[in-house]
C-alpha cells in the first residue's frame, strides 16, 4: 500500500505514525513544504520568547524517528492531484498513492489594507517567520501586532515577553472573541493592560506606510503610531489552493466524512484543512486546534490503513496564557438552546468560570484564571455525563466542577 | 526548616496585614504553636486585660511538624486570654486548616484590635487582605465557608470561622474549620467575634521545608510503623473512635452524671461506640459511616455519622441529612450523660449543630446539665426557659437549646453564659461543675482521683487535654495506677502536664502519646528543625511552657485559690461504683505538686525555678 | 452462681448467643476464678487487657486467684484509649 | 506484567499523606498543591477519594503535545513528562479528559503522575492500603481504558 501524507504537521506525523503501527509493510511518504523536520507550530511563541531553541519545535526529537519508522521525508510543494490516476503532482515529480491524506493546514491570511508588503510586516507563522520577527522584536522597541485573535493572543505574550513596546489592534469588541465571551475578553484586555501591554479593541489598522522607526501604523481612530514591527495574526485559510479543479469538495475546508474521507474515495484530509465533525454542533467545521489536528491525523490514518473507525466529532477547546493569565474554552461556552448557565465572575482577582449546561449534561466552558485538572471539562463534555443532583451544586458554586467530575465518573469505580 | 520562620500580624483597627520574621530565639526556647504563641502573647498584652477587648490579641500558630507527613502533623492551636476562664487559652484543632496556613508560608497569625465592621483574612501565599464580611455575618459556620470559598472561586480554600454564637459572645463559643474541627474551649470563638473577625481563609501552595529530608522521611516512617502496631492508636481508635470509653469509664464509676449528682449513667451503653456501630432498628443503618483521618494522621479516630432522617430532630430538615462529624467521648458524655440523655441521634444531631454554629460542646453540655439541677430544683421554671421543659434527660430540649444557644436566642442566652456565671445568677455557683469557670470534660475525680489535680491545676481551666492522667489511672498506659490512690499523683499530673506542653507545641496531636513516648517524637522534630532537639529538651520545653502560662495567670489576677475543685466533689460522695463513698483528695495532692514544680506553698513559681527555665 | 459478663469493642464477638448489648448473665460454678471465665469464652490473653471485676481493675497476675461471687459484672475490654475530643 | 495504581476510595480516611509523599518524592517539599494525586473530599457522604492519571492507553496527552515532551516509560507504561522538552503550552491539560495533567506555575511547565519510575511512593505511603501498586489485571485497568475509550472517543 503506497500512502502519501501531504503536509508535515502533527495531523501528518501522527497519521503517518499511525498506519505505520497497523501496516508494517506500507509504504508511507510524508510531504513537507518547509526544508525542516516535522515541527509544532504551537512551539514557534516559545522559540520566539527564547524558551527553547529550533530543535524544541521539532514534532519529533529523535532526529531518526522517521527513518526508523520506515516513513519517507520529503520536501515539496504540491501543485495539483489527478484523482483518477491517483498521483499527486508536485513542483519536482510525482507521487503515486494508493491513499493520500491532505494535511496542508492552513496558512495567515493577509488583509488588504495599504502597506502590509513593507519589510517589517510579517506574519507570525513559519520557523522563517520566527527568525524574522525575533531579529526586529528587540527590547523597548514599538510593535504593533495586528489581531488579537487566540493566534494573535499568544504571540502578544512572546512579544511582550521580549520585552517589546507592544500594542495590540483588534477590530472585535473584545480579544479572543471567537473563544471568549465579553465578560472574559474584558478580564483578559484589562490584566495585558496591567502588564504594559497596550490593547485598542475595537479599532482596526487603516494603512501602514515606512516611518521614523521603519513602520508608521494607522489606526481606524486616525492615529498613527510608530512600529519597529507589525505583526499580522488576522486569521487563517486552508491550504487548498493546488486542489481547484481536483474535484475534492470544499467550503471553508476540505469536506471529509466520519472517517475523514473527503468527497473522492482514497483521498482524506485531516487537521486545519479540514471541515469535519464538530462534537457540540453536529455540523461540518474547521477547528483549527493542535489536539483536534492529531486526532483528525490518528483517524485518518486509521482509516486509511483499512481500519474502519469513526469520528464521533471534534471538541472545539483552546487554552491560552496570556503572560501568566491561563484561560480556556470548551465546546458550547457561549451556550445552547434550552439551556442554562452557572457563572462566577471576581473582576479584581481576573477569575471567571462560566460553564454551560443542557439539561444535567456539561456543553461548553470558558474559563480564567484556571485552576487544577482542567482537562475534566472536556471529560465531561464528551461522555455526556449525567451530573444529576451535582447539576444543582454547579448551579450555586461551577468552580466545585472538578468534585462534581469524581463524584459522577471517576469516583464510582468500587 | 519545619518552620516557616514568617508570620503574619494583622492590626484590625487599622486594616492592615504586615509580615514580620519569626522570633527565632523564641523558637528555639518554645518550639511552637501553643509554646510559640503563649510566649508571644505573654508578652504583647498585659494580662489584666478584658478578654472581649481590643486590648486582648487572638493568636492563630502552627507547629514546627504542621504540614509535614509526621503522623498528625496537622495541627494548630488558637491562643488567646480566654473570656470563659480570664487565664490563658489554648485551644488546638485539627482537620486540614493549619496545613494550609504553613504551606502558604506562615507560622502564625497575630490578630490584634477590632475591626470596624466585620471582616474576614483572605490570606493567599504571601497576599493577606481583609475582606468586608457584612454579608456573612450571622451566618453559620458552615455557610460561611461555602461563601468564601465560591467568592474566591476556590473549593480547596480552607476555612476557620465562628458563627453566630461567637459573633454574640457566648462564653463558650469555638471556631470551627472543615465543617467539623474545633479550636473548642475556653470561648477563643467569642474573642474573635468582639473582634468582628469573621473567618480566616486561606490557600498555600509554597510547601513545608524540612531540615534533613531523608533523616525526617526515616523518622516519620519509623514513627508511623510505631503507631501502627500499637493496638490503641493502629486500630482501637481507627475502630471505636474516641467513644470506646464511655463503657469503660462509667463501668470504673467515673461518668459524671446528670451534673455530677451521679457518677455512673444507665443509659452509657446507648450513646457508646459501641452503640454507633450497631444497624438502627429505625431504619436498618448505623450511626458510623465511616472513620476520618485529620490531615496527615494515620490513626483516623474521627467519626462520621449520618442521622436517621426520620428522627425528631431533622424529619423535613434535609440540610442535616448528609454525614458529618460525629460524636466523640467528650460530646457524647456533655451531650449526653451529663444532662442524663441518651438518645444517640439527638445528640448526634446536638453535636452536628455545635459544628455548625461554633459552640465547645462540653461546656454547652456541661451547662445544659447545670441548668437541668437548677430545674429540678425549681430555681429555673418554664417562664425564664420561654416554656422548654429542662428536665434532665428531654432529648427536645437539647435539641432545641443547642440551636437557641447556637444562635444566642431565647433561654439560649443564658445558657451562653458558661456553667460559672449562669448557676452565679440564680444563686447557686456551687453547682457549676468547672475549674476557673470552665467546664469539666467526662471524668468524675472522685472516681479518677488523679483527674482532680489535673482540672485544678490546669492553667486553662478544667481540661482532660492538658494531664490525662486517665491513661495511667484506667486504661493502663504506659502502667497502671490505682484510680483511686492519691500517691504517686502528683508526679504523674507534673509529667503528662509537661509532656503534653510539648507535644501541643510541636504541630503533632497528642493522641500520639498513647503509641508514642517523646523518645519517639524527639527525632522527627531533630530532623525537621536545626539546633538538635532531645527528649529532655522537649521536656524542658514543656515545663517552660507551663510556667509561662502560670506565670500569665497569675499576673492576670489568679491565685492558688483558684485551683480548687467545685464542693460537691470535695465533699459529696459518690453515690454508687467503685469509688462509692469517695470524695476527691485534691488536699492530699496538691502541696506535693506544687513542690515537684519548684513553686511556693501559694502555688507560685520560684525564683530558682524560673531561672532554671529562663523565664 | 449467675454473673454478669460484659465484653466491650471488639471482644464482643466471644459473648454467648443470645447477649444483647454487649452483656450476658452467664451461669458458673462457685468460686470460679475470673481466669476461668476468660478461659471458658475463648478470650485471647493478649486482648484482655482491661479486666474489671464490679468496676475495679484486676491485673493479669491476680486473674487465677480472683474468685468471682454471685452477681459480680465482670467487663472486659482490650487495649482501648480515647481521652476525648482532640479539638480542644 | 505491567503494574498499576489501585485505587479503592472505601479504604481512604482523607490523611494525605499520599500527597505530601508525591510532592516530597517530586519536588523536594511537602506541599499537596503540588502533588500529582489528590484526595477529594465528600463531606457529606464522608468518602474520600484519592485521584490520578491511569496512564491510560489513549495517552491524551501524549498525542496532544506539539513537541513530544510526553513519552511512554516502557518498564512501568507510565505516561511521562520530559520536562527539558516541554514548552508549557499547556494543550495537553485540556485534552487530558481525566484533568490530571496540570500546569505548574513555579517551573512554567506541566506535571502529571510518572509512577515514580515503578515505585510510587503515594502506595508506599497510605496508611490504610486504598492505594496500592499491583498486577494491572486487579485494578480493572482494562474497565477504565474501556471507559476511557467510550467517554472521549474517537474510537
Amino acid at each position: 500500500m503506497k500512502a502519501v501524507i501531504l503536509g508535515a504537521g502533527p495531523a501528518g506525523v501522527t497519521a503517518a505514525e499511525t498506519i505505520r503501527a497497523h501496516n508494517p509493510k506500507a509504504r508511507i511518504t510524508l510531504v513537507g513544504d518547509e526544508p525542516h523536520p516535522p515541527y509544532g507550530r504551537m512551539a514557534i511563541p516559545y522559540l520566539l520568547s527564547g524558551r527553547i531553541d529550533e530543535a524544541g519545535t521539532h514534532l519529533r526529537a529523535d532526529p531518526d524517528h522517521y527513518r526508523n519508522l520506515g516513513i519517507t521525508l520529503k520536501t515539496g510543494r504540491a501543485l495539483g492531484l489527478d484523482a483518477k490516476a491517483r498521483t499527486l503532482a508536485l513542483e519536482k515529480g510525482e507521487l503515486a498513492y494508493d491513499a493520500l491524506l491532505i494535511a496542508t493546514g492552513a496558512k495567515p491570511v493577509k488583509p488588504k489594507i495599504k502597506g502590509l508588503n513593507l519589510p517589517g510586516v510579517h506574519h507570525c507563522w513559519t520557523l522563517a517567520d520566527a527568525r524574522a520577527i525575533a531579529a526586529l522584536a528587540r527590547k523597548g522597541e514599538p510593535v504593533v501586532l495586528m489581531g488579537a485573535g487566540f493566534i494573535g493572543t499568544i504571540i502578544l505574550e512572546a512579544l511582550a515577553l521580549r520585552g517589546v513596546s507592544l500594542t495590540v489592534v483588534e477590530q472585535a469588541d473584545r480579544m479572543v472573541p471567537r473563544m471568549m465571551d465579553a465578560k472574559a475578553g474584558a478580564l483578559l484586555k484589562r490584566w495585558c493592560q496591567a502588564q504594559g501591554v497596550k490593547v485598542l479593541t475595537g479599532t482596526s489598522i487603516a494603512g501602514v506606510e515606512k516611518g521614523p522607526k521603519g513602520l508608521a501604523v494607522t489606526l481606524s481612530t486616525g492615529k498613527t503610531i510608530p512600529a519597529a514591527l507589525l505583526v499580522v495574526a488576522a486569521g487563517v485559510a486552508p491550504n487548498i489552493g493546488f486542489l481547484k479543479g481536483s474535484g475534492v469538495k470544499a467550503k471553508q475546508g476540505l469536506l471529509v466524512d466520519a472517517h475523514l474521507e473527503t468527497s473522492l474515495p482514497g483521498i482524506f484530509a485531516a487537521g486545519d484543512v479540514a471541515q469535519g465533525l464538530d462534537f457540540t454542533t453536529g455540523a461540518l467545521a474547521v477547528n483549527a486546534i493542535q489536539p483536534g489536528a492529531v486526532a483528525q491525523g490518528r483517524l485518518a490514518g486509521l482509516n486509511m490503513a483499512g481500519e474502519r473507525v469513526a469520528d464521533r466529532g471534534q471538541l472545539a477547546m483552546n487554552v491560552l496564557d496570556t503572560l501568566g493569565l491561563v484561560s480556556a474554552s470548551f465546546g458550547a461556552w457561549d451556550g445552547v438552546d434550552g439551556g442554562w448557565r452557572s457563572a462566577a465572575l471576581d473582576r479584581d482577582n481576573f477569575r471567571y468560570t462560566r460553564l454551560e449546561f443542557l439539561g444535567d449534561r456539561l456543553v461548553g466552558a470558558n474559563l480564567v484564571g484556571i485552576g487544577p485538572h482542567v482537562g475534566m471539562v472536556r471529560g465531561l463534555i464528551e461522555t455526556g455525563t449525567r451530573l444529576g443532583a451535582w447539576a444543582k451544586t454547579l448551579k450555586r458554586d461551577p468552580n466545585r466542577l472538578p468534585e462534581a467530575y469524581v463524584a459522577t465518573l471517576a469516583g464510582r469505580r468500587d | 526548616m519545619g518552620w516557616a520562620g514568617k508570620i503574619l500580624r494583622v492590626d484590625l483597627a487599622k486594616g492592615s496585614c504586615t509580615p514580620e520574621p519569626l522570633n527565632a530565639k523564641w523558637a528555639a526556647e518554645y518550639l511552637g504553636q501553643r509554646g510559640l504563641a503563649s510566649k508571644y502573647l505573654a508578652t504583647e498584652i498585659d494580662p489584666k486585660v478584658d478578654p472581649l477587648s481590643p486590648a486582648n490579641k487572638l493568636i492563630f500558630a502552627t507547629g514546627p511538624l504542621t504540614g509535614t507527613a509526621a503522623s498528625t502533623g496537622g495541627r494548630y492551636s488558637v491562643i488567646t486570654k480566654g473570656p470563659l476562664t480570664g487565664a490563658i487559652a489554648c485551644s488546638n484543632s485539627g482537620g486540614y486548616w493549619g496545613p494550609e496556613l504553613k504551606n502558604a508560608g506562615w507560622d502564625m497569625i497575630i490578630f490584634e484590635g477590632k475591626a470596624k465592621k466585620p471582616v474576614y483574612l483572605f490570606l493567599e501565599d504571601d497576599r493577606a487582605e481583609l475582606v468586608p464580611a457584612g454579608d456573612l455575618w450571622g451566618q453559620t459556620v458552615w455557610a460561611t465557608e461555602a461563601a468564601i470559598r465560591a467568592k474566591h472561586q476556590d473549593p480547596q480554600i480552607r476555612v476557620s470561622a465562628i458563627g453566630k454564637a461567637g459573633e454574640m459572645g457566648v462564653m463558650f463559643a469555638c471556631i470551627v474549620n472543615d465543617q467539623h474541627r474545633a479550636a473548642g474551649r475556653s470561648g477563643v470563638g467569642a474573642v474573635m467575634g468582639s473582634k468582628n473577625l469573621k473567618a480566616v481563609a486561606v490557600r498555600g501552595s509554597q510547601g513545608v521545608r524540612v531540615r534533613d529530608a531523608k533523616a525526617f522521611f526515616e523518622a516519620t516512617t519509623k514513627g508511623k510503623a510505631t503507631l501502627a502496631a500499637n493496638p490503641v492508636t493502629g486500630q482501637g481508635l481507627t475502630t471505636y473512635g474516641t467513644n470506646i470509653l464511655m463503657n469503660v469509664i462509667n463501668e470504673v464509676g467515673a461518668l459524671p452524671t446528670r451534673n455530677h449528682r451521679d457518677v455512673q449513667f444507665e443509659g452509657a451503653r446507648k450513646i457508646s461506640a459501641e452503640a454507633m456501630h450497631e444497624k438502627r432498628p429505625t431504619d436498618g443503618k448505623a450511626n458510623l459511616v465511616h472513620n476520618q483521618a485529620c490531615f496527615g494522621c494515620t490513626i483516623a479516630c474521627g467519626r462520621m455519622s449520618q442521622l436517621d432522617k426520620g428522627h425528631f430532630t431533622v424529619v423535613n430538615r434535609p440540610q442535616y441529612w448528609g454525614a458529618s462529624g460525629g460524636l466523640e467521648y467528650e460530646n457524647a458524655w456533655s451531650l449526653g450523660a451529663a444532662a442524663g440523655i441518651d438518645d444517640l441521634e439527638a445528640l448526634t444531631f446536638a453535636n452536628f449543630l455545635c459544628n455548625e454554629h461554633g459552640i465547645d460542646p462540653i461546656s454547652f453540655g456541661a451547662t445544659l446539665g447545670a441548668a437541668m439541677e437548677l430545674y429540678d430544683m425549681g430555681v429555673i421554671t418554664t417562664k425564664e426557659t420561654g416554656g422548654i421543659e429542662l428536665k434532665f434527660g428531654s432529648a427536645q430540649a437539647l435539641a432545641t437549646l443547642v440551636e437557641l444557644t447556637g444562635k444566642a436566642e431565647g433561654f439560649g442566652k443564658e445558657l451562653g453564659l458558661g456553667s460559672k456565671r449562669l448557676c452565679a445568677k440564680y444563686g447557686h455557683p456551687e453547682l457549676s461543675m468547672s475549674v476557673k469557670g470552665q467546664e469539666f470534660p467526662a471524668y468524675d475525680s472522685r472516681g479518677i482521683q488523679g483527674m482532680g489535680l489535673t482540672y485544678a491545676t490546669s492553667n486553662r481551666g478544667a481540661c482532660h487535654l492538658r494531664s490525662y492522667t486517665v491513661a495511667s489511672e484506667v486504661l493502663g498506659t504506659p502502667v497502671k495506677t490505682d484510680p483511686l490512690a492519691t500517691e504517686g499523683k502528683a508526679a504523674l499530673v507534673k509529667a503528662f502536664q509537661d509532656a503534653t506542653a510539648a507535644v501541643d507545641s510541636s504541630g503533632l496531636c497528642v493522641f500520639t502519646t498513647f503509641g508514642w513516648t517523646l523518645d519517639d517524637i524527639a527525632p522527627q522534630i531533630d530532623a525537621a528543625l536545626p539546633g538538635g532537639w532531645t527528649t529532655q529538651r522537649l521536656l524542658d520545653v514543656g515545663e517552660r511552657v507551663w510556667n509561662l502560662e502560670r506565670q500569665f495567670n497569675l499576673a492576670a489576677g489568679l491565685t492558688a485559690k483558684d485551683d480548687t475543685l467545685p464542693k460537691r466533689l470535695l465533699t459529696e460522695p459518690a453515690k454508687t461504683g467503685p469509688a462509692k463513698g469517695k470524695v476527691n483528695e485534691l488536699g492530699k495532692m496538691l502541696p506535693e505538686y506544687y513542690e515537684l514544680r519548684g513553686w511556693s506553698k501559694d502555688g507560685v513559681p520560684n525564683k530558682d525555678t524560673l531561672k532554671r527555665l529562663g523565664l | 452462681m449467675k454473673i454478669t459478663l460484659k465484653l466491650y469493642a471488639r471482644l464482643a464477638q466471644y459473648l454467648p448467643a443470645g447477649a444483647a448489648e454487649n452483656q450476658a448473665r452467664i451461669e458458673l460454678a462457685e468460686g470460679a476464678s475470673v481466669n476461668q471465665v476468660l478461659e471458658q469464652f475463648g478470650l485471647p490473653p493478649a486482648h484482655c487487657h482491661l479486666v474489671l471485676v464490679n468496676g475495679v481493675y484486676v491485673a493479669p497476675s491476680e486473674r487465677p486467684q480472683t474468685a468471682l461471687r454471685p452477681d459480680d459484672v465482670l467487663a472486659v475490654w482490650p487495649q482501648v484509649a480515647g481521652g476525648g475530643w482532640p479539638g480542644g | 506484567m505491567q503494574r498499576s495504581l489501585m485505587i479503592e476510595p472505601v479504604k481512604c480516611t482523607g490523611c494525605k499523606q499520599c500527597e505530601m509523599a508525591c510532592s516530597m518524592t517530586h519536588e523536594g517539599v511537602f506541599n499537596p498543591a503540588r502533588s500529582r494525586i489528590r484526595v477529594f473530599e465528600f463531606h457529606a457522604e464522608a468518602r474520600f477519594v484519592p485521584y490520578t492519571c491511569t496512564q491510560c492507553a489513549q495517552a491524551w496527552c501524549q498525542q496532544a503535545c506539539p513537541v513530544e515532551a510526553i513519552s511512554v516509560d516502557a518498564a512501568t507504561g507510565a505516561k511521562v513528562v520530559k520536562e527539558a522538552r516541554c514548552v508549557g503550552c499547556k494543550v495537553c491539560t485540556i485534552a487530558c479528559p481525566f484533568g490530571t495533567v496540570n500546569y505548574v506555575r513555579a517551573t512554567g511547565k506541566v506535571a502529571k503522575c510518572d509512577l515514580c519510575g515503578g515505585d510510587p511512593a503515594c502506595a508506599k505511603a497510605c496508611p490504610t492500603q486504598a492505594i496500592t501498586y499491583v498486577d494491572s489485571d486487579w485494578t480493572g485497568l482494562e474497565r477504565m481504558r474501556a471507559w476511557a475509550a467510550k467517554a472521549t472517543a474517537t474510537a
